[in-house]
């Protein structure tokens, strides 16, 4: 789960990690208000669940209350799609009113998981503000990575080293010592998969503030922070895909496909979109099932992709394990009945109980092409929509 | 520790008897195996088809000296599961479950190091040996057959895709195992292929992955140095979107690793043979026996 | 460093572990105040760091607001000696006064370190407001201890196990899973070397709360704990103790003895007592200077034993390591000049800089006997003293 | 890996180089250790006595390959000390700081877990092998005599005694480790007695305990079982008072072991020589050889 940058703040506040003075505007008005209270001079920041904002026209910089409240007005109530959002256009429903920071040096420090090592990591940058993956390839030696392990928490030689190469005065040092190790808190106490400040500048006054914030919990330790669930953003997730999450289906939306795929299993669902591509069709979505979906879980899965106006077909994959495809077989004609809505669909049904769920649905009027295998179910596709 | 390719004993405690738990242990009891414990907080004392039912793994492990685990317990106690069997010597522990968190897998993980237990999952599908008539997990027994190929798979259903394949073409199995998704797991392709080495059961592997992560690059590495027999790997997800995403910090850290493209040419480079489509593993496969 | 009870109720109720309603006095006026306000029914205990208190007439029942304002006036200014105290009394400056509690069962629950096992332990007893040790003794089966491994925690499972082998109905096992995290969550964050809940009651509505409570702080974690640091009450410590205390010297005062011992080294330091026992006459204290001692503790070691009236010759016993004998010759010499003491010593310096030592000492005007070698200088102790 | 016994290469890096440890440092160097480099976090580039000092453990190993550490950092860093130098690759790490937290070397403690390296101490002299020339950390060079006596100690300063009066009596040490006094602490008397049982220039063992703890009962235990050559123990704390205590679930956790007289009891039983009066320790062991 993404938060949003101000929530991001919130949390970083709230454990001394030290930010622009800030907050959340709804409309022009309130912006303003915001503003005068700062004097004037701030950053608009349209609050999205999408980085690279500022090249996509998100992030405005106002010299006074009147600027603020016009940028904002201009922002609400809008879309943005930037360079790392995909096709998605993300509304803006609330902005960020930032004290405008006189910025001296641009860092980049972030906390994730390094699944190879199989620990947290601690990644920091002298170049901050930038694509930190160009820098990553072009200058590695401009950015250190400190794996932390999880009992003993960041080692202090290991930042005392960082701090050695990049050669920072003590002032300094003993901040980012400090924002270090309450970032690695955060990490830690909330569940997160990733924390990252792009830029953690230095400011004047030499002191380190975190300038932007993106934060994404981990979805599966999310039953035990119910604080974190309620900052839950449902307007910045398509429709479908916050239907599908409600359902605990993992759905995205493909543009420009046309065969629908219901799969179980994220690597089969892949395997079923490189054949439906081989077979010369797009594949109009990811949609991976899950491991034990029920009865109900199916039929929204139905609902989900008979709702994508794109879909001319619909290609069932399921391989029984802990599924039992009967479940699913009563789930899909459930939804059959109770949406109302019929495509014509390509069926390969194998493993746990697939003859009781063939049954099943031969008995329904839909429209079924039955498949014993991949190939033929390829097949199948490339001869009703094969270019 | 012998390789759980071939232990002589194989007898089978499942921990998490719920809905999908009993229906999936009465699966592996109908393949064959031995399954002779359950555990189950608040059905201790009761039976399940003539298999008695303990409090704890602990009580379990001293009326039944189990061999395997088998956990479907829900996610938010699996790793709990993990623990419990680990502390009561159970050796071999598969972990069915899906949806652990990072964290406590983080916690297995570094719990579990230097014990001596092999893990398998969590977030897979278990492993099946046709040839002991021993199946530990929810791969479908009905598609499996006896023979000399290993498979391994980060994928629960695509590994039955791939089994599906091997057994249409009359070719067999020597072992299935299911490594499973999740980026935190016990069991790595690495520690799979090893076993197959040794195993005098196993001629050729099959292994099939998936994008994301490094693991690929590691066993094309590691099949490089050490794997004798023929190897087939497929890798899906050539296809899937790239996926928004917020930070880059992931991307740092594994750099252009976990693109299928990237993976594909590691394992090329390893004198794999690579099957395009998921379709072609079967027939990969039987070009090189 | 010990905590009084009410400071520790206020730990373990800013962590939510139920604890009844209290409040310190340090008046017969505030406690009938306070008395008042809990309806009359309440516990008067003496704040004192010593366990035992209930059978030393440290805890007395009142009925009434009056009778609570009695209580606390007869304590405060008193001093009270447990069977768990030693020879030391405790001043009582305040007492605390707590709702009664309707007990219908008594537990006993701690959190300590298992040195053996290298890992915090909880230690739970189905026998609690007893002797715990005897408990230990003569049941061992009511006494289930968890081991917890300090990444993991608290393992659920073996919380379950000790609830199905007490068979705690479902409400209690409820309470009794959070207390036992709460408290381990205590026990690390506050680098505490025991929690001891004793006895955790169940008390009439079914509920569990904690009645007594019992912090130790590790010492040498207490430069990271500043808050706890506020707490440290040093009216509760032997004058001479806190002196050495202060001075980072270990120091125990012992009833009846006449010889001071000065020693670097806990080991070396009980087994100058043993051989001074062994010499016929009795040690009057403990006192390791400890590994790196400046001139500046030796001096105040110096002080501190000459402060005891009862001693009528000192044992100094330096084997320079880390410690330089040099050093804590001129300390001594130091301590001899500023405190204006002198009492006769037998001196025996070997090890680092010793010889220098010998020298320094040779110089000054103190009655000093120098043994080469301990047997030598328990001769010269039972010549002296011996009977 | 070999005992620290019986390394060929004993090059000794030294954390830590304020007042003492720069003072000890002198002294092992004079004693003829072969000190190698010094690690100071605001001291790199400079010399201590031509030993050059570096900024952090990894880049003293790169230009001095150092087998082991020795600590003198002040406790509140001194657990990040023993961590970075075993993240370094040092095999044998010695940390004479007294005063670390008990909550930091349960860290370091589980942190070391199944690594490969040697940790003696923290709070304890360290050791010296009088044969070798080579001693690391505190015992006094001046008071050792070469000879085939071990000697192992929980006491800093009453392993001096031991060894003062051994050397008095003409008997010579082939090695005398302290252990430390800390409760958590790397190297047990355990792994001594194993290493001089093993060790062919030890013919004769000292072993000094203390009151508290069982860790003398584990050493009993293993010389019943192991321990060919003989022993002289000494156990300290007989006359020294309970000292007041406010909870009772220490008691709990290690019963009456920790008192002298269960010691003594269990080493007597081990057949092991008890020197009843710690003045006694070398002329006990003279009587045996």
């Amino acid at each position: 789960m993404q938060l949003h940058e101000y929530q991001a703040k919130e949390i970083l506040n709230s454990s001394k990690v030290p930010i622009p003075d800030g907050k959340v505007a709804k409309s022009g008005i309130e912006a303003k208000e915001i503003a005068s209270s700062f004097g004037g001079n701030c950053v608009v920041k349209a609050q999205v669940h999408a980085g690279g904002r500022g090249k996509a026209g998100g992030i405005k910089l106002a010299n006074n209350p009147d600027e603020a409240s016009e940028h904002a007005d201009n922002m609400i109530g809008s879309f943005l799609k930037t360079f790392q959002s995909g096709d998605t256009e993300f509304p803006i429903n609330e902005v960020y009113i930032e004290e405008a920071s006189s910025i001296l040096k641009e860092y980049y420090l972030a906390v994730t998981m390094d699944f190879d090592f199989k620990c947290p990591v601690i990644i920091f940058s002298t170049e901050g503000g930038m694509n930190i993956e160009e820098v990553a390839e072009k200058y590695p030696d401009k950015i250190i990575k400190i794996h932390v392990d999880p009992l003993v928490g960041p080692s202090p030689y290991k930042i005392r080293n960082l701090i050695s190469v990049f050669k920072f005065d003590k002032e300094i040092s003993s901040q980012l010592y400090k924002i270090i190790n309450q970032l690695y808190g955060i990490f830690i106490s909330n569940d997160c998969t990733l924390i990252e400040i792009n830029p953690l500048a230095l400011v004047e006054g030499n002191n380190l503030v975190a300038l932007d914030a993106k934060i994404t919990i981990d979805d599966d330790a999310l039953f035990r922070h119910k604080d974190l669930l309620k900052l839950f953003d449902e307007a910045q997730i398509n429709k479908s895909e916050l239907n599908a999450q409600k359902n605990d289906l993992a759905y995205i939306k493909l543009s420009g496909g046309e065969v629908g795929c219901m799969v179980n299993g994220a690597g089969l669902a892949m395997a079923t979109m490189d054949i439906t591509m081989k077979a010369g069709a797009l594949p109009a979505n990811f949609l991976d099932v899950g491991g034990s979906a029920s009865e109900e879980r199916i039929m929204e899965a139905y609902n989900i992709i008979t709702s994508d106006a794109d879909v001319k077909l619909i290609l069932v994959n399921l391989f029984g394990g802990i599924l039992r495809c009967d479940v699913a077989a009563k789930g899909i004609i459930e939804g059959f009945k109770k949406y109302n809505k019929s495509v014509p669909m390509v069926v390969v049904l194998r493993g746990t109980n697939s003859e009781e769920a063939k049954n099943i649905l031969k008995e329904s009027s839909m429209e079924i092409y039955f498949s014993d295998d991949l190939p033929s179910a390829a097949e199948e596709i490339n001869k009703r929509l094969g270019k | 520790m012998k390789s759980i390719l071939n232990k002589d004993s194989n007898k089978v405690l499942v921990q998490g008897l719920g809905r999908d738990g009993s229906f999936q242990t009465q699966k592996c009891i109908d393949y064959g195996t031995e399954v002779v414990a359950g555990v189950h907080p608040t059905k201790a004392g009761e039976n399940f088809n003539e298999i008695p039912i303990f409090g704890s793994v602990e009580e379990a492990v001293k009326h039944t000296s189990p061999d395997i685990g088998l956990i479907f317990v829900p996610a938010p106690f699996a790793s709990d599961a993990i623990i419990e069997q680990v502390d009561a010597g159970i050796e071999t522990v598969v972990c069915i479950t899906e949806g652990i968190p990072v964290n406590d897998m983080l916690k297995v993980n570094n719990y579990i190091k230097g014990k001596k237990v092999r893990l398998i999952g969590p977030n897979c599908p278990g492993f099946l040996i046709p040839r002991k008539k021993l199946k530990v997990g929810i791969i479908p027994g009905s598609i499996v057959s006896e023979g000399k190929v290993g498979v391994v798979s980060r994928s629960g259903t695509l590994t039955y895709e791939a089994i599906v394949q091997l057994t249409m073409l009359g070719i067999g199995q020597s072992a299935c195992v299911g490594i499973g998704g999740d980026p935190l797991h016990g069991t790595s392709f690495v520690d799979v292929l090893q076993m197959f080495e040794e195993d005098q059961n196993t001629e050729a592997i099959v292994m099939i992955g998936e994008i994301g992560g490094t693991r690929e690059q590691a066993a094309a590495k590691m099949i490089k140095e050490s794997i004798s027999k023929p190897v087939v790997a497929s890798i899906v997800g050539q296809t899937a979107p790239e996926g928004r995403r917020m930070g880059h910090a992931g991307a740092v850290i594994t750099g252009k690793s976990a693109l299928a493209s990237e993976k594909i040419k590691s394992l090329k480079s390893a004198g794999v043979y690579i099957a395009d489509s998921p379709t072609e593993i079967g027939l990969r496969l039987k070009e090189l026996i």
